[in-house]
């Protein structure tokens, strides 16, 4: 399956891109796919924290990808 | 009442705040957040906010809606700009309408705080000799 | 910068929020009250606020200047209006600009909240069948 | 010596008066003041409660008063 990752802020510049189309076996979790992102951009330890967002809502890193899904790497947030 | 909305142009403060008023109200209160020309000593030239819009809006939607829970409001309406902002610019408004003025004050400062945790928008700031993006909770 | 203001014509909030706006500040808070157009279920068609002029400027003036005092404020507006105001009408508005936005909320309330009990400004309900003085604190 | 008395408001309307000129004896008190008043406008006492203001100040009912002092019956306060 392929899920997009989506980067924002000093992520996107960090990964020199604004989204990755991943693939992964089945039933990968975030946590997959965040080792496999850190693994080709060792950069993105650079970030001091990060949350994820699946699909637009705040996830945990057990969550069970699936097919189409979109992740995002969410940097600590400064808006206002 | 609840309206959220990014905007790349400038924000009108006052078509926000007509917006909110209503007869059965007594109070309505306002935060506007500006750019301010230094952070730390430090001249700040201009900002550029990043946003991820649609994770944004829906969060922005469910702050308003926790605050219509938890207090007497009748209408809110929560507008935050993107792109690049001078010093001075309204960033973000956010307008509370209720019939007891305490509903307004609390209504209002929850949203505007709880949107600094959790509202996915990040902010750069240039400065004459390099550019940093702002992380207040790293 | 304080600067109070009774008007016997409409509030012009935008003007008042411009009027405190300034490039060291990151916030304004602004509270706006309004007419309703009911009290305790009764329809009010109109209002009318008396003021003892020469004291109420005094005591704005000096509600202010106990804001200023307590919270790290960059400018701070309070004007009320006066004479025959209609339902939805403005009524007050309070608008303080901060550094911080804590101090913004903080200074707007204490000075609304204080002005409703030390400013001798009077309130008068008309409703289809008669007209009453307020008195919440009697 | 003559002092002016000011009312609004509910006392305005009870007393039928914006403003009324007392004449009081020398080192007379705001509280000398208010018992002239009550008793030649009874209906005040229809007032639920009132502070008093001396030349636009809150005052005690013990402040002395000089000749032109201008005080003021403050009925409960309503604004904003």
């Amino acid at each position: 399956m392929t899920i997009i990752i989506k980067f924002f802020a000093l992520g996107r510049e960090l990964v020199g891109a604004n989204e990755l189309h991943v693939d992964l076996p089945e039933k990968a979790s975030v946590h997959d796919a965040l080792e496999r992102l850190q693994t080709e951009h060792p950069k993105l330890a650079q970030l001091p924290s990060f949350l994820v967002a699946l699909n637009a809502e705040y996830a945990e890193r057990n969550a069970t990808l699936k097919n189409g899904d979109e992740l995002a790497i969410i940097p600590p947030v400064s808006g206002g | 009442m609840i309206d959220v909305q990014l905007s790349e142009s400038p924000l009108d403060t006052a078509a926000i705040i007509a917006s909110v008023q209503d007869e059965r109200c007594g109070a309505v209160d306002v935060f506007i957040g500006t750019v301010r020309n230094q952070t730390k000593g430090k001249a700040v030239q201009r900002l550029e906010y990043e946003v991820y819009a649609p994770m944004a809006l829906k969060v922005m939607r469910e702050i308003c809606a926790e605050a219509e829970e938890r207090w007497n409001t009748i209408a809110i309406a929560a507008h935050h700009r993107y792109g690049v902002i001078e010093t001075g610019d309204i960033a973000v408004v956010v307008s509370v309408s209720t019939p007891h003025r305490a509903d307004a004050f609390a209504a209002c400062q929850y949203i505007i705080d709880t949107l600094k945790e959790r509202v996915p928008i990040w902010k750069k700031e240039f400065f004459d000799d390099g550019e940093v993006w702002v992380m207040p909770h790293a």
